[in-house]
């Protein structure tokens, strides 16, 4: 389809891009939820550098243009980094709900999940003691 | 040498009231050893000025002092001078020459407020240029009320409330005029003065003499309104009419000692203060000659109004020291008459100035002796030594009221013809003045019936208190002659000295003898119970001493308080609207911030804040693609 | 006299001046506070140092008209040139200079005294020497640039004083004398830029008014006058000028010392310092006059002094009344120099040193009076004459000053007023100054009287009772001093002194009143 | 290679190599790291400063790739006076961190902030825009990690913070690509020539502009989205809370000012022939006066909420959030086209450009003054915290008694930040109300004026209280006792030490006043006019 070739293509996809950054940045700053958040990140992520990759292909005619698709990988490692350091803090937001709400319920199941938190903080001892 | 005696004149003085006032930080007793030996010491501090007023004329120039000032003795104050010395050292010498335990509680401090009256009061005999004058001026009417309130008792709080009170309203008038006539004359005045060669603005301390200040009241703009000022200035410490309030109450609240120098020395100052400032023989353009005529009739009208009222009044007061400031007052108006002759008629003025001083001399000390004389009746009326007393009480008297042969006939004789063919509605001053002699023999008589009853307390051995009251008798009697003969300048006495023939002493005599024909008449009356009951009961409280006061006294409250009602209410409003702008201002921030806060607690959710990013978003997008 | 100080130093001295006292309090601040020996040596040879140099000023700055000055560059103007901060040296200056130098040796002396079982005394001290920095710097600013830092300076600086005590009264006196003086920096801010942008980095020139600005006047009079009116308003402040006064009387919630300084001479005189050159040494008078802006200021000066005189007359509380006085005392001068007349301005000028004199007499015997005797208010000082005679004495010399009586330096005063007002061809000023003397006496007389002359209840010599009234928080316990202490009363009795000789020695070559009037001469050259 | 180009690297990358070290290290070795490399740094800042005090624009290709495809370090005078703002703040945190364990809150502390510092000076330095956007990057990563070291309530913002960050610069990479698709070239220099000749790229670079300056102000937390600062900052760790104000959101500020003046086509836009097609120069006014209407809302508003604050450290955080308005007051003036009408004029002394220039050095002033004065303010703030427990003023009251140094770096900061005499704060103040006069923009000076006397209110609310001698002692010796206790981990002496970093920056608020003429003569090496 050579709608999606050549010159008509990069303009499709620009389209396409920025639709799917829109979408994403409305689903980012509207949802509750800490991980839908997180995903919404990504999909907002993944929507700008497809919009600077049909940046790229528009220019010239022939390969995207190197510097162009420098730009995207480095914006996707980013991207990465930032998902993991989120991540890591919905964890442990969510260890702090869950040690609030359910304190009752399984003294053992919070103990061991307390515990594998406190294990996994290696670095993060004197939070402990902090928290007193 | 003159500067030595100038200096020491006003030092001495000075220094020993200092020397009293600073003996409070010792110990109690050594400092009652000093107050002690100040106090004796005190009445020679005042013979410097009297070898100052002996020296004859001088002139002292201080350019450093204040706004350079410089003091001088002239023919006009070197009697004032005189007289002065002479009162104020039989005063403090009746205060302090005594056994200790007759001597009053406190007898040191007062002491010390007299002599720092005696160099304000020499004063504004000496100064010789604006500002001194009112240096002087103000130190006396303030140390004055350290005299009245000495008993500290209530009449003497209420007579020194009001002599402050009249006294601060009398310093703020002459103030003004001081500060009105000041300009005048630093003014590089368009007619330049042949007296001010460098025609440029002279240089202020020898410009502001007081010779200049006549000649400059006549050609400032505002004449008239210096002229009122200065009348109404003076009057109030020359006792004249309105303004006399103050005196038959500060009297009988003072200690005698005090009152003697009160009304001898201190009233005389309202006197010189007229004598230098007013525009007495000077001649002017027409709109400042009417404004002089007006305020001379003024003053006359005035004048005799008080010789006459304080007459009426006096007689029917209880207590002798408020007669004696009753016959003040009346004497005073017959003084500030002459003044205001003089200022009416240009010609006549040095021989009206000449007389008000003679007969000021006179009055000074005889009045001086009479309130000195006071407590000497109280202690020596009787036995040995009440002959002399009665003798010296009745010489003082006849002088007062003016019989043949005595000081007060002098003085009359002159002032009679000083005031040659003036007519006040159309009768002849010369005939009106011999009535206010009338007057004071009234007065006079009264004293004597009211000290005559006074209880005594008898003093032993004679002390200060004595020989200083007949000190002062004797000098009532030889000064005012020698200052007559000697001191006055030729003009300003008439042609000649009175010879006693048969028409001078019947001119004497008979206003006297008509005052002896009514207190007769009146006593009789008395003694048979025919008088109408006013004035049987002849014992103050017809009319209370200060007679005008409670009427001035109810005015001035009403007045004060109408003001600050109205001023209140002005500042209620004021601090009214400016609390309610306030509070509008408050309300305003107040629903800024509730606004601001409950913004941000909403924006605080992160849905609500991604949607106002998205706004954003959306809003740059539109600007770029309507761009 | 010109080798005293070799001219290759001159130009130093304005610097070493300010720095004086800075050096002082960066010393005395982190000094322990039991180090009372070694912070009151600090102090009074800072002070004499400074008031030695003012001496060797004077026949230097005033005799020869040398002009000592001092520059650093502060605000860039685009392409290198830049507005710079200047100290410099012209009888103004070092007429405001030598006042406050003075009266801080003095205050200094006092303020030992009184904070003797005081706490916080070296940020105290810290803070005292801080604020005279800040009124020389003010005294010696060459442009409306240094003169503004140095402004803002004095506000920060006399924050802490205010709130010395630290009690919720002080607190909220301190944050109202902060909001009011901020206000007013900012509007001297906004009338410096505006008249740096239209006439370049203004000087003041003592021969009437900096160059550009009588450009600017001619040019734009409506831009000129706003300008003058921010300025003035702003400084206003500080001189506490009717609308803009109710600070000074709240702050009177400090301790003695520090209302002595600031109300008598440090914050009061700095605002009106300021007016005096902006009127003077700015606009000058001339252009002014053409502007038509010193009237209105004349009227609001007048009705300063007359609303100020009211006011006191209505407190019972000697502080209040003292300063509501100052309120009015101060803006004589602004009467003064408001008026176009070579005698009017020396009075005006004069007068910066008279009510700096007198004022703080006063306020040293109402500290003392509340320190002995626990006495606040006036009818607590009965009979307090006997007991205290040395500061009653001065009191009462202070307050004959205040009321204008001749011996006294305030009738100098007056008497200039008068004659300029007069010579200004505004005659209804001397109506005006007249009423405020007979108010003046209407409030200061009845407590001269209460001191000597009125019972005090009960037998004599029993201190009142500490009254309801709210007196400063001192430890309560501490016992009242019996007799009068030396510390205290030595400065009272030499600023009473002082009072007097001024007003005696008016003539002299050096007094207050030669340097005015030879101020005066230069303005109206 | 000269020693400024050798520095110029070792900036960027000695920082990045010492937070890798120390992450290998133990905690205490850490902080001497830490020390050390900070020291280093500021040894090189220095190397820059003379150069380019000497007037030269010190370029480095690193590897020696150049343009367009190379990275090309460029230091001018604005981003050598951030350069000096950073060593100058980072040295004393570091101390002061290094001093107080406790305040840096995690031995973690010292790799993040080495990595953040050096993403700083890769930003101030960084001479093409997809190197700025790595530095930002690698900012934004670090700052989210160092404000969630502040324990369990800090997470939440932290996490906050992270999608903030990472939306803001999404949209500036976008930008990025916009850019270069426009101009061909990366290069900050190249692109603006590029553009300047090309006007029908001005489209595109104006839409660039748009999402870029959104994406940064995103990070700058201006005023309607500010609410992500105000927790992460008061969460954070005593020392971190000033890196992040007075550091962190300056690389966005810096970027922005970059792009404003030095990339985008401004002058282009005001004259016609070459300029901006009609629209698009009314877009970029609009873009402007929001953003300066955005400027002066945060002024008002930002001060308005510190003025209610009950607690310190959201005070200083809102007060910061009011100073960033501050920055944004001068973009209305650059495309005001009769903006220069004073200049020139005979009335007025003022030079030919100086209108711009002054507002520009006066911002700049007034983010580097803010910058000293907000650090020594948040240290105070995190110290009192720290030693008494809380920083509750009700509960702080009389608390100056014992800390009487700390009261007085607290006033000196204050008076930095009110903008009184002898601080930056006022010589900015004073460049932009002459810049303001000048073109007629009254409402700055209201703005000025207005912000001037809130800050002083809600800056007197903080420290007064401290003064307060309140009789109440007995809840006071109650208060010490506890408090002695729980910081007996700390010996008074190192908390006697801990004080001096705070009056340090105090001190250095008040005397950076007197360089003022060196600011602007620094801002004027390539300036963009």
């Amino acid at each position: 389809m050579e709608v999606f070739a050549g010159e008509g293509a990069a303009l499709w996809y620009l389209l396409l891009g920025s639709l799917v950054a829109v979408a994403g940045t409305v689903r980012l700053l509207l949802a509750r939820d800490l991980l839908a958040r997180l995903v919404a990140m990504n999909v907002v992520g993944i929507g700008s550098l497809l919009v600077l990759l049909s940046l790229g292909a528009r220019a010239e005619s022939a390969a995207p243009d190197p510097v162009l698709s420098a730009l995207v990988i480095t914006g996707l490692v980013i991207t990465v980094a930032f998902t993991g350091l989120g991540a890591v803090l919905i964890r442990r937001i969510e260890g702090i709900h869950d040690a609030e709400h359910a304190p009752d319920q399984a003294a053992d199941g919070d103990q061991i999940s307390s515990g594998q938190n406190s294990s996994e903080q290696d670095s993060s001892s004197t939070e402990g003691g902090r928290d007193s | 040498m003159t500067e030595l005696l100038f200096a020491l004149s006003f030092l001495l003085p000075a220094g020993a009231a200092a020397a009293i006032a600073c003996a409070g930080l010792l110990s109690p007793s050594t400092a009652h050893r000093v107050r002690r030996r100040a106090g004796l010491f005190a009445p020679s501090a005042v013979l410097p000025a009297g070898l100052l007023a002996l020296s004859g004329e001088a002139e002292l120039e201080l350019p450093w002092l204040m706004l350079g000032s410089t003091a001088a003795v002239d023919a006009l104050g070197r009697p004032l001078l005189m007289i002065a010395v002479l009162l104020y050292g039989a005063a403090l010498s009746s205060i302090t020459w005594l056994k200790l335990r007759d001597a009053e509680r406190g007898s040191g401090a007062l002491s010390a407020w007299l002599l720092v009256c005696f160099c304000g009061n020499i004063g504004t005999y000496l100064a010789a240029d604006l500002v001194s004058f009112y240096l002087a001026f103000a130190v006396m009417s303030f140390a004055a009320v350290g005299l009245v309130i000495h008993y500290r008792d209530a009449a003497a709080r209420r007579a020194s409330r009001i002599y402050l009170f009249l006294s601060v309203f009398s310093e703020t008038l002459i103030l003004a005029a001081v500060v009105l006539l000041g300009s005048a004359l630093l003014a590089p005045s368009e007619a330049v003065d042949p007296e001010f060669d460098d025609g440029g603005a002279p240089d202020a301390q020898e410009s502001l003499l007081l010779e200049h200040v006549p000649a400059a009241v006549m050609d400032s703009p505002h004449t008239g309104l210096i002229l009122g000022l200065l009348l109404v200035g003076f009057g109030v410490k020359a006792g004249t009419v309105p303004l006399h309030v103050w005196l038959p109450l500060a009297h009988p609240a003072a200690p005698p000692a005090a009152s003697a120098v009160l009304s001898g020395a201190m009233v005389k100052a309202g006197l010189v203060g007229w004598l230098r400032f007013l525009p007495l023989g000077e001649d002017g353009d027409a709109g400042a000659r009417d404004a002089v005529e007006i305020a001379a009739w003024a003053l006359v009208a005035a004048a005799l109004t008080g010789a006459f009222l304080a007459v009426l009044v006096g007689v029917l007061q209880k207590d002798p020291k408020v007669v004696l400031a009753y016959s003040t007052i009346s004497q005073m108006g017959f003084i500030a008459a002459l003044v205001g002759v003089g200022l009416l008629v240009p010609e006549l003025a040095a021989l009206t100035a000449g007389a008000a001083v003679a007969y000021a001399v006179h009055h000074g000390l005889a009045k001086g002796a009479l309130f000195l004389g006071v407590p000497v009746v109280k202690h020596y009326g009787h036995g040995r030594t009440g002959v002399l007393v009665l003798l010296g009480m009745a010489g003082a008297g006849a002088a007062v009221a003016g019989a043949p042969f005595t000081s007060g006939a002098f003085g009359k004789y002159v002032s009679k013809e000083a005031v040659e063919g003036v007519t006040v509605l159309g009768v002849g001053l010369e005939d009106i003045l011999p009535w206010v002699a009338t007057g004071s023999t009234l007065l006079l008589l009264r004293f004597g019936w009211v000290m005559w009853q006074a209880e005594r307390a008898p003093r032993r051995r004679a002390d200060g208190e004595l020989l200083s009251w007949l000190a002062v008798c004797a000098a009532g009697i030889a000064v005012p002659w020698l200052i007559g003969a000697q001191w006055m300048p030729e003009e300003e006495l008439p042609a000649e000295p009175p010879t006693w023939e048969a028409s001078v002493l019947w001119d004497a005599a008979w206003p006297i003898l008509a005052g002896l024909a009514l207190g007769g008449a009146v006593w009789a009356l008395a003694a048979r119970g025919l008088l109408p009951d006013w004035a049987s009961r002849a014992d103050g409280t017809v009319i209370a001493p200060g007679d005008l006061i409670v009427a001035e006294e109810s005015l001035a409250v009403r007045a004060a308080s109408g003001t600050v009602r109205g001023v209140e209410a002005a500042h209620r409003g004021l601090e009214d609207r400016s609390r309610s702008a306030a509070e509008a201002l408050l309300s305003a921030g107040r629903r800024v911030r509730s606004w601001a806060t409950r913004a941000e607690t909403r924006l605080s959710a992160w849905e609500t804040s991604g949607l106002v990013l998205l706004m954003v978003l959306a809003a740059t997008a539109l600007m770029w693609w309507w761009g | 006299m010109t080798d005293l100080i070799p001219s290759a130093v001159l130009p130093w001295i304005p610097l070493v001046m300010v720095v004086l006292s800075l050096a002082a309090a960066v010393a005395i601040f982190p000094m322990g506070e039991r180090r009372v020996r070694l912070r009151s040596w600090v102090n009074l040879s800072a002070a004499v140092a400074k008031v030695l140099l003012v001496v060797l000023l004077v026949p230097a700055v005033v005799a020869e008209g040398t002009r000592p000055e001092f520059s650093v560059p502060f605000l860039p103007l685009g392409e290198g040139e830049s507005i710079d901060l200047v100290l410099r040296v012209d009888p103004l200056a070092l007429f405001f200079a030598g006042l406050s130098a003075l009266l801080w040796l003095l205050t200094t002396i006092y303020a030992i005294g009184y904070l003797e079982r005081g706490s916080d005394r070296s940020r105290f001290f810290g803070f005292f020497s801080l604020c005279v920095t800040a009124t020389v710097g003010i005294s010696f600013s060459g442009n409306l640039i240094t003169f503004l830092v140095f402004y803002e300076i004095l506000t920060l600086v006399t924050y802490p004083l205010v709130a010395h005590w630290g009690d919720e009264k002080s607190l909220r006196a301190a944050r109202m004398y902060m909001r009011y003086a901020l206000s007013g920096g900012v509007a001297v801010l906004i009338g410096v830029i505006w008249l740096t942008m239209y006439a370049g980095p203004v000087d003041f020139a003592e021969e009437g008014g900096a160059e550009g600005v009588a450009a600017l006047a001619a040019e734009s009079p409506g831009v000129a006058v706003t300008i003058f009116v921010l300025l003035v308003g702003g400084m206003g402040v500080k001189a506490a000028l009717v609308p803009l006064h109710s600070w000074l009387p709240s702050a009177m919630v400090a301790p003695a010392p520090v209302s002595a300084l600031l109300h008598a001479v440090a914050v009061v005189k700095a605002g009106v310092f300021g007016i005096v050159r902006v009127i003077d040494d700015v606009f000058g008078i001339e252009v002014a006059e053409e502007l038509g802006v010193l009237g209105p200021l004349l009227a609001v000066a007048c009705f300063t002094v007359l609303y100020g005189s009211y006011q006191a007359m209505r407190q019972t509380e000697l502080k209040k009344r003292l300063a509501f006085s100052t309120v009015s005392q101060v803006s004589y001068v602004v009467v003064g120099v408001s008026m176009v007349s070579a005698l009017a301005t020396a009075g005006g000028v004069v007068h910066l040193v008279h009510q700096g004199i007198m004022k703080i007499t006063l306020f040293f015997c109402a500290g003392l009076f509340a320190e002995v005797i626990r006495a606040h208010t006036i009818g607590e000082l009965r009979g307090a004459g006997r007991r205290m005679p040395w500061t009653s004495a001065a009191f009462t010399v202070g307050a004959l000053g205040m009321i204008g009586l001749p011996p006294t330096a305030g009738f100098v005063t007056k008497w200039q007023l008068g004659l300029g007002a007069l010579d200004a061809g505004q005659g209804w000023v001397v109506l005006v100054l007249l009423g405020s003397s007979v108010l003046n006496a209407a409030y200061f007389l009845p407590v001269v009287w209460m001191l000597w002359f009125a019972e005090p209840e009960g037998e004599s010599g029993e201190a009142p009772d500490a009254g309801a009234s709210d007196e400063a928080p001192q430890p309560e316990g501490e016992p009242q001093r019996e007799k009068e202490p030396g510390a205290l009363v030595v400065p009272a009795v030499i600023t009473a002194v002082a009072t007097l000789a001024v007003g005696l020695g008016a003539a002299l070559s050096f007094a207050p009143l030669q340097v005015a009037e030879a101020i005066a001469e230069a303005v109206f050259r | 290679m000269t020693t400024a180009e050798f520095s110029l690297a070792g900036i960027v990358l000695l920082p990045l190599l010492a937070s890798a070290v120390a992450v290998l290290l133990g905690s205490r070795v850490r902080a001497v790291l830490g020390i050390l490399t900070a020291l280093l740094i500021c040894g090189l800042c220095t190397a820059v400063l003379i150069q380019t005090a000497a007037g030269g624009i010190t370029e480095l290709a690193l590897g020696g790739y150049e343009a367009p495809l190379g990275i090309r370090l460029r230091a001018d005078g604005l981003s050598a006076l951030f350069l000096c703002l950073s060593a100058v703040v980072g040295t004393v945190v570091s101390a002061h961190a290094a001093i107080l364990p406790a305040s840096a809150g995690h031995p973690g502390f010292w790799p993040l902030w080495l990595g953040c510092w050096s993403g700083l000076n890769a930003v101030f330095v960084s001479g093409d825009l997809f190197n700025t956007y790595v530095g930002l990057e690698l900012v934004g990563l670090t700052a989210v990690a160092l404000v969630a070291l502040g324990g369990r309530d800090s997470w939440m913002p932290a996490l906050r913070y992270l999608f903030v960050a990472v939306l803001g610069s999404l949209l500036f990479l976008v930008g990025v690509g916009l850019i270069l698709a426009a101009a061909g070239t990366l290069d900050m220099e190249q692109a603006a020539q590029q553009l300047a000749e090309t006007p029908e790229a001005h489209a595109a670079a104006v839409f660039a502009l748009c999402l870029m300056s959104v994406g940064l102000v995103l990070k700058l937390a201006l005023m309607p989205m500010h609410r992500w600062l105000i927790p992460a900052h008061a969460g954070a760790p005593g020392a971190v809370s000033p890196l992040l104000s007075a550091l962190v959101i300056k690389a966005a500020l810096f970027v922005i000012l970059r792009l404003w003046l030095w990339v985008m086509p401004l002058d282009a836009t005001t004259e016609a022939e070459t300029g901006l097609a009609e629209g698009l120069s009314t877009a970029l006014t609009a873009l402007a006066w929001t953003l300066g209407g955005f400027g002066a809302l945060a002024v008002i508003l930002g001060s308005v909420m510190a003025l209610r604050q009950d607690r310190l450290k959201p005070l200083v955080a809102y007060s910061t959030v009011a100073q960033v308005g501050y920055w944004f007051l001068f973009l209305p003036l650059l495309l005001d086209p009769e903006a220069g009408a004073l200049e020139g004029q005979p009335g007025t002394t003022l030079a030919e450009d100086a209108v711009l220039s002054g507002a520009l050095s006066g911002s700049v002033a007034l983010a580097l003054g803010h910058g000293v004065a907000k650090a020594g303010l948040f240290l105070a703030a995190g110290l009192l915290k720290e030693l008494w427990g809380t920083d509750e003023i009700e509960s702080l009251r009389g608390a100056g008694r014992r800390h009487p140094l700390l009261i007085l770096s607290m006033g000196l900061c204050a008076v930095g930040l009110i903008g009184l005499p002898i601080s930056l704060g006022f010589t900015g103040k004073w460049h932009l109300a002459t810049s303001a006069v000048a073109a007629e923009h009254w409402w700055i000076i209201a703005v000025l004026v207005l912000g001037t006397l809130l800050s002083a209110g809600y800056l007197l609310r903080g420290i007064a209280p401290l003064l307060l001698q309140d009789a109440k002692d007995p809840q006071d010796q109650e208060h010490d006792a506890a408090q002695d206790a729980d910081a007996s981990a700390e010996s008074p002496r190192r908390q006697r030490l801990a004080e001096v970093p705070a009056f340090v920056l105090g001190l250095l608020t008040v005397l950076t006043g007197f360089l003022a003429v060196g600011i602007d003569a620094l801002m004027g090496v390539g300036a963009p006019w």
